[in-house]
């Protein structure tokens, strides 16, 4: 008898690194300069919820920025990325301008989808950002399929796909990453382990705490690691976006992480510690690159002149914002008429 | 009589459904320890533990059928979709199990179970979160489906859907939870399948279910002002359909308006709109009008998604057409 | 012109839109070496190899996910379902995905996919693989859905499903493949959304679609022998729907009938009746009646089967009774 | 990094067993009956359905007979199964007669379901046999919810739920097998892993051709070996029902069979070697419970009598199926009219 009471030693909490990932400047500056925008672009976002600019759900990915920005960093302006609703990160990381993310989320005009789809759906076909979905799961086969595309040209363009490990159990994911294994399909599903699903901490979601043991049973390569720092991530999804890229093989990657703020603004996140957050906090991955970047010799008076450049570029994106006309027009659902069609 | 909210009068069903019967149970994404999504469940969790009050990873395909299964030897399950936007990937469990097992099984297993949960557009959460499904549910033979107005019938019509017998799909008005209305203490049932006249009135008819009952009492005070008196009927369950109640209205007023929050095309209203021209042809001084959303999925910016949903004024000035006023 | 199947009709539009489109690629179940279930896709695979005739394990949602990616990106992808019962598995992906994509996105991406494969009732497979689901589709905006009754509109339409650069939904008559019509050789195109007379008549409008054009046909026939001329107008395309037709029809006959396959409740006929009566109101000598199948499940024993699906008789009925004539 | 590349022993081919188990006449004969009776009816069947006396789809489980029997040995009478459509041996082997099980097949009054449900959809409650069903791995979740009330109830109860290796790849049974781990809940899945998903082999819908480790992730005890031998069979699954009974734990068991016949009456199977089909032929459960039996010292006599029994079982059933009235009520689809409904 085959009885496989699993107990893998991941299924305990992923402590922080010990020794940071070698790196110069040149490749962290830059990393720490989105992740830093990614932040104050939120934090933009949450005071223009606040003052009643922005409606909806606003999800904000403050905490985890490490991932989406050394994840992305692994990929070049041709290759794809599909998110969840949470993705405003995603989408920065992907090259889309925080103007026409935070005109989006303020409804207006000269927002990246025209006022259309508000925070959960970022989309900017020219950075071939596929767009951030709703429905938990259902977009793991989405990035399959714009895989699946890259398989059937022979393009070599990889696709990442972000989501949470609240989307582990749902029939969406299950197909997506089934079919991904059968078809050796280039795409690299990232699983964003925050630890919480709305309130609904891991133990209580899943059977063995670890999301990346699903690709086991596929025969799929897996990886799992914390995503303290940036660098290391990115050197992590580096090996899966090649093994996609020249292999044609997905991986299953799950990063473990923390978000600092509720699930959506609406969220008080009473499930959660203070202790626990706090504790999370000091593992910023924001402190944690910045401090790097000192250590390696960045010179602070350039850190500054970063810092207050990413503080323009948000100014400058808010007003903007402010100042951009209101949406104004809904499309006619149907593409111009095909030939054929009357 | 209280006057209490939609959510409490729902709470109240739920927590005296569950005092009564052992047998119900609560099962959904954060029901329990988060109190619900929309504070539904508030304190169910607490009063009657975990073994009753289940909180579910996300998989609505699977604690769907999980629901039914139980339903079918003998328990008694309230599954809450989070919002009814997520039943679309349980859907097939509703229409191809649940609704057709009492058939299928040749009468032997009877699924008493409800699906409930938020319908109905929201604030501004886009188009995957913002439709109107009951359509949908409401062409199953073998469901039943309620879409409560009020704190009222919310009330009553909850604790008759959790004793009844066959499957019902539950859909509470997204934007109707704050909403305030007299209920009863204690034991309160409304019958499935009942209209109601909501305002009484002789000059048209309105026929709206959930928050378009509101949008068409306020429009019927509007119009009041210009001395046009409208009857407003409240479906409150579109399966089975009282039909008899509206008719009657439309006998009298002679006229008929139709007002749902969803999409136009194959909208419960067009099914409506049907049977009453069926029943009142020769009553009708006036075809039937309908008033929906716009034919297009729900855009995010407020300005735009109040335009492509039904207004006061888009009520009164069908209310108008169909008087020949305009 | 050749006479051939309307299973045939079909692989021809396919076969002929691949050689055209390199970007035109097949997904589905048993669709490759099986040649699909009911044989649609019959040498396909053969002459366009694995990479453009994929066969999928059973995962639906996953498959038809992928479709929409792969669509997204470029790639025109026909996703076949074995029988549209198991749609419901995967109808997430095509209200919320397929439909809203390109509002959703601003315009940005458009999604040119073909979902198709049979539906409506077969022949004593009982409930779960016996239902029509076309209200669900045509309720959708973003969506086409096309239901031809003949092999001659089967191949035009589906042609144009295939260029089209919108999601179109293609319900395929599962008990038509072997009928046959004549149907022209090489490029025949139909336009999505125009309705076509199969009959002409004065005395009486028949509206349909899909299988039950034919047995409007055969009632026409019947109902001729007693000097009554029904026009029967097959509606093709439910979304978008060409009412004008019909309601032409409708003006000058003063009398509709509309058939259905489906249950009665909020089916797509309530729809088609909803706009006639509107538009034709001033024309109408009687009540609009729907013929529908019984109200629920399907039964497998073939005599209860009948029973509760529209039959000749049951249209010849709802004649006379629109003829006042019984 | 964690690349696991798996390459299970378990993939390739299962051997027939060389051993067979220690069994007693008092044993084996009777399952030998289920097992042949099950066989008779369903050749009964196709016969039915070849005069066009059966109708729709007819999926025979004619080579696989050892699983269903076996398994369904190693419950009680309370016990429930749930059963995909290909379900009329694993109603007759929980009890169900073949009059009510053939009558229903010719759509007669006189059906288990009274002529409602055809081959597809065989209940009866008097059994706990809570049906067959037809949408690919949708009763999986119906299954753990029957688990579920008996967790519930306390009332000891054990669930089975059979299915194919073809639903391995969707959702339904992906989210079924997630809640069972997460909950802890009585049930046995059983996969009747006959190589076949219609036409598809294992290798074009699965990436690693073992379901059995879909287990895995969820720490759930797994199992997988040949269904040649019904005592084998019932050892194996015995152990997973007690530990669902004793420690209210689910187990993922797999069983490597064959069907003889086309997926339905209408497939001629046309995408297997006959070199295959009679390797597997010569592997017969039943001409292997068979020979055991005389092996063990079963009379040679009573054997004939055992099997002339069945016979004349299923002649009764077919007479009285054919006897029987037409099935001549659809029944109202509401359940009478509850407290509080009009
Ligand atoms: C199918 C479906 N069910 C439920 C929801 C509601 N919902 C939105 S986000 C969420 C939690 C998701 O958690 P996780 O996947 O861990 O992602 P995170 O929000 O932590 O980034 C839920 C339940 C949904 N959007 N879709
Ligand atoms: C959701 C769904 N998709 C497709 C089908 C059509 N279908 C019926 S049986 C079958 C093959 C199932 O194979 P497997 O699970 O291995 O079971 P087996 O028939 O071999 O017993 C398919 C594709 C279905 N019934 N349901
Ligand atoms: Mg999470
Ligand atoms: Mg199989």
């Amino acid at each position: 008898m085959v009885t496989a009471s699993i107990s893998t030693p991941e299924t305990k909490r992923i402590e922080p690194p010990d020794d940071p990932v070698d790196t110069t400047p040149e490749e962290l500056a830059p990393l720490y300069r989105q992740m830093l925008a990614i932040r104050r672009m939120e934090e933009a976002a949450a005071k223009g919820y606040s003052q009643g600019k922005i409606g909806g759900f606003l999800h904000l990915i403050i905490g985890q920025e490490a991932v989406c920005v050394g994840a992305i960093a692994a990929l070049t302006a041709d290759d794809y990325v599909v998110a969840t609703y949470r993705e405003h990160g995603h989408a920065y990381a992907k090259g889309v301008s925080a103007r026409s993310i935070l005109a989006e989320l303020y409804g207006k005009k000269t927002g990246c989808v025209k006022g259309l789809g508000g925070s959960m759906h970022i989309f900017d076909k020219s950075k071939n950002f596929l767009g951030g979905y709703g429905i938990v799961g259902g977009h793991v086969p989405i990035a399959a399929g714009a895989a699946l595309a890259s398989k059937y040209r022979g393009d070599k363009r990889v696709t990442q796909c972000f989501f949470g490990e609240g989307a582990s159990t749902i029939g969406g994911f299950a197909e997506g990453l089934a079919l991904a294994a059968l078809w050796k399909l280039p795409v690299v599903l990232i699983c964003e382990n925050n630890q919480y699903s709305m309130g609904t901490p891991l133990y209580r979601s899943l059977a063995v705490e670890d999301v990346s043991l699903r690709a086991l049973a596929h025969g799929m390569p897996r990886d799992r690691f914390d995503g303290d720092d940036v660098i290391k991530v990115k050197r992590r999804i580096t090996e899966a976006v090649e093994r996609a890229r020249t292999l044609g093989e997905p991986t299953l990657v799950e990063v473990v992480t923390y978000r600092f703020r509720g699930h959506s603004m609406s969220d008080p996140g009473l499930y959660r510690t203070k202790d626990e957050v706090e504790e999370w906090k000091r593992r910023d991955p924001l402190t944690r690159s910045r401090q790097r970047l000192l250590d390696i010799g960045f010179p602070e008076k350039d850190l500054e002149a970063l810092e207050a450049d990413v503080k323009a570029e948000i100014e400058d994106a808010v007003k903007f914002a402010e100042d951009s006309p209101a949406a104004d027009e809904y499309l006619p659902y149907v593409v111009k008429p095909a030939e054929g069609d009357k | 009589m209280a006057v209490i909210s939609y959510r409490e009068a729902l709470n109240q069903a739920m927590r005296e459904e569950m005092e009564r019967d052992e047998n119900v149970f609560i099962m959904g994404e954060e029901v329990g320890y988060y109190n619900g999504a929309y504070k539904v469940t508030q304190g169910l969790l607490q009063r009657f533990s975990e073994r009753r009050v289940i909180d579910a990873p996300i998989a609505e395909m699977g604690f769907a059928g999980i629901g039914i299964g139980a339903a079918m030897v003998g328990l008694r399950p309230i599954i809450e979709f989070m919002t009814f936007n997520f039943s679309l990937v349980a859907i097939d469990q509703i229409v191809n199990n649940a609704a057709k097992l009492y058939q299928m099984s040749g009468g032997q297993y009877h699924v008493p179970i409800v699906f409930r949960g938020p319908g109905g557009p929201a604030v501004q959460v886009s188009s995957q979160h913002s439709q109107s499904l009951e359509s949908y549910y409401a062409h199953v033979p073998g469901l039943k489906v309620c879409m409560p107005s009020t704190a009222y019938d919310a009330k009553g019509l909850l604790k008759s859907a959790i004793r009844d017998d066959n499957p019902v799909v539950f859909i509470e008005g997204e934007t109707l939870y704050n909403t305030t209305w007299e209920v009863p203490d204690g034991e309160h049932l409304i019958p499935i399948g009942s209209s109601d006249i909501k305002r009484e009135g002789k000059d048209i008819t309105l026929i709206a279910w959930s928050k378009m009952v509101w949008t068409c009492l306020d429009a019927a005070k509007v119009l009041a002002e210009e001395g046009i008196e409208c009857e407003v009927v409240d479906l409150r369950t579109l399966r089975p359909l009282d039909i008899d109640t509206p008719a009657e209205s439309v006998k009298k007023t002679g006229r008929c308006v139709i007002v749902e929050v969803g999409w136009p095309v194959a909208g419960f209203g067009a099914e409506v709109a049907y049977q009453i021209q069926r029943m009142c042809m020769d009553f009708l001084d006036a075809p039937i009008e309908r008033v929906t959303s716009d034919d297009v999925p729900m855009p995010y910016a407020k300005n735009l998604e109040d335009e492509v949903q039904p207004q006061i004024h888009d009520v009164v000035a069908a209310v108008k057409r169909a008087l020949y006023l305009e």
